[in-house]
């Protein structure tokens, strides 16, 4: 479509036969603009000066606006002003909300950013408890987690593992960055005396490791649904 | 699009009039006595500049006086304009005091006359006002405005810190979950008990208690547990008779024997 | 006004520098006419494209538009489009005669618009007559009219003054476009009320006067009652 202003002239506005052809159209312009609802070529011609001739007057209006910002549109069989169809972006507001993930949201992110490629069920031995679909697609609807593969084994669960949004949200390098067992337990964030536990150095490398097959089937889009309860423990 | 609006009905004067005395109507047709006055002002015919005060004032006191002998009532703020005109009136019948502290006769007449072309002026901006073209009645919007949606598009916000907060929280937590502790070691008063009862069988004369119990805190870390309870259970006995309790002074060696041979025996039957 | 169809060829709409005031047009027409309230330069300006010039692109839709059915008209400080004033006898036809405001209500809105801020007192010394608290409520109601502050005097009257609904109402795009505000001022009628203050013009400013305090408590909400008498000579 032609971006630029269209522009027409009116056809011999002056022509002595058809001496108020502008100003039905005017009459006309301010009436489909001040309407609530769609107006009919019945409901036009009612109001405007004798022996106006309608249909040249919705076609001549329609012309003029064609190619503007607002556009003379058919509505099922009447006529009324509507934004032009590209511009509907201007009909619309992006408004940036701020949201924080869910407790078990994160818990869920840090298990998977430090033990991936890992599965809904491993996600789920490693916390103790059941992971909700949900916290899985909103770490997904974030960015920060993908699908990466199927696992070798029965019932072939998907593997999650993190994006690069997921580092560069993070402020992280590369996923190795994440602090070890060590360094948790010198900033404070685990307990000096706690026995027994690893904490795996993480690796986020998109090369499928060996126990992992690519997603090959198409149903992958939402997330497997069998792979494990619906029902939360959790919040 | 144009909606009723809560107005008082403009009711108009003649309207008002409807069924009642003529005069009655034409006070009641008036907006307070300046209204009164300015409208007299303007059956005079003349430019509110040059409008005669002195005449004026004539006029509503004539008015007034004639309303008055219809019997009508009238608000005060009538009355006190008519008291204000008649005092007004004098002072310029008068002939001019000199200069006094009060304002002249014709200052107040200028005054009165200024307040009357003000309320001319501001009447003729309320008609300019309502002659404009007015939304909703004389010119409209868009009928139907195109609402914008608003799209909430989150951005999700957390830290590293409550990334690793939340990390650590989950597998410590799991790990003490795991964690069997050792089963603590305690020597049971039940215990205390029944050992000191073979004591009291055999200890018909002072026996050491510390040295008695030592055959129970082979390990090292029994001793805490294994004294505390037969001190308790020492006591006890102690209370119930069984036995009698001996400490020359604080911190000294406890000295235990039976109180007597056939209660102990009895006692333990 | 000419009423035949105004059709102002655009200038230059393909100079090198702002190949965009075409679309700019596009755009900001279909957000006015999308629009339920007048939008401003900056509202304008942030849903236009990067570098677009407001002010031209607002000149020229205006001249578009001008002899139109339907105008640009500058309210309250903004930008609208309403139907052309001319075209009022055809449109008003089939609306709902608007019960028309008394003329005391119609009195003290002028006073209010013209001497504001004003207190009640004021209204009714320039009246010569009490105001009926049900007037200013209903001007309120309407929305023309705002408790703007309290004066710093004895009492610490109410002052009043006009909302921007007031002038989109009455098509002012400012509080300087009364009708008759010159000659008013001319007679001097506007000035020296207050005290020796001489307030020459009317002000909507939301700031507030310097004899003026904010409405600090919270009994404002329906009107102050001690502020004048509560009986009427009008109706």
């Amino acid at each position: 479509m032609d971006k630029r202003m269209n522009v027409v002239p009116l056809r011999a506005p002056e022509t002595a036969e058809e001496p108020d052809h502008a100003e039905a159209m005017r009459i006309a312009e301010a009436l489909l603009f001040a309407a609530a609802e769609p107006l009919g070529r019945e409901e036009l011609a009612g109001r405007l000066p004798e022996g106006a001739d309608v249909e040249r007057v919705l076609v001549d209006l329609r012309e003029l606006y064609a190619g503007r910002g607002v556009n003379l549109v058919p509505v099922a069989g009447k006529w009324a002003f509507r934004t032009a169809g590209d511009l509907s972006f201007l009909l619309a507001r992006d408004v940036v909300e701020p949201r924080r993930p869910s407790r078990a949201a994160m818990e869920t992110l840090a298990i998977i950013a430090y033990h991936q490629p890992v599965t809904r069920a491993e996600i789920e031995e490693i916390r103790g408890v059941a992971t909700s679909k949900g916290t899985l697609d909103t770490l997904i609807e974030t960015g920060w987690v993908r699908l990466r593969g199927r696992r070798k084994a029965p019932g072939r669960p998907v593997t999650y593992g993190t994006t690069p949004a997921f580092l560069s949200h993070f402020g992280l390098d590369a996923i190795d960055d994440l602090p070890g067992l060590e360094e948790l337990k010198g900033a404070g964030f685990l307990e000096g005396r706690l026995q027994g536990l690893a904490v795996p150095t993480p690796s986020d490398d998109t090369t499928l490791r060996d126990d992992e097959d690519p997603l090959d089937d198409e149903a992958f889009a939402p997330l497997d649904p069998g792979d494990g309860p619906e029902d939360a423990q959790e919040s | 699009m144009a909606e009723t609006l809560p107005f008082e009905e403009d009711v108009d004067l003649a309207e008002r009039a409807t069924g009642e005395p003529a005069l009655h109507v034409d006070v009641d047709g008036f907006e307070g006595p300046l209204d009164l006055l300015l409208e007299l002002a303007r059956r005079q015919k003349v430019d509110l500049h040059r409008i005669s005060i002195l005449a004026l004032s004539e006029q509503y006191l004539a008015f007034i006086e004639e309303a008055r002998e219809m019997r009508l009532e009238l608000a005060a703020d009538y009355l006190v304009m008519a008291a204000w005109l008649a005092y007004l009136k004098s002072r310029l019948l008068l002939p001019e005091p000199p200069k006094g502290e009060e304002p002249s006769a014709g200052d107040l007449a200028a005054a009165l006359a200024l307040r009357l072309r003000r309320l001319e002026a501001i009447r003729e901006a309320a008609k300019s006002l309502g002659e404009r073209h007015q939304l909703g009645r004389d010119v409209f919007a868009r009928g139907r405005p195109e609402p914008v949606e608003i799209r909430r598009e989150p951005v999700w916000e957390a830290s590293l810190y409550d990334l690793l907060t939340a990390y650590a929280r989950q597998r410590q937590k799991r790990a003490v979950e795991r964690v069997t502790m050792p089963h603590r070691q305690v020597w049971s008063l039940v215990e205390a008990r029944e050992a000191l009862q073979h004591l009291v069988g055999e200890a018909r004369d002072w026996t050491a208690l510390d040295a008695y119990l030592v055959r129970y805190m082979v390990a090292p870390h029994m001793r805490p547990t294994v004294l505390a309870s037969a001190l308790s259970a020492t006591l006890e006995m102690a209370r119930e008779g069984r036995l009698v309790l001996r400490q020359d002074k604080p911190f000294a060696p406890i000295w235990v024997r039976a109180h007597g041979a056939a209660t102990a025996v009895s006692a333990e039957s």
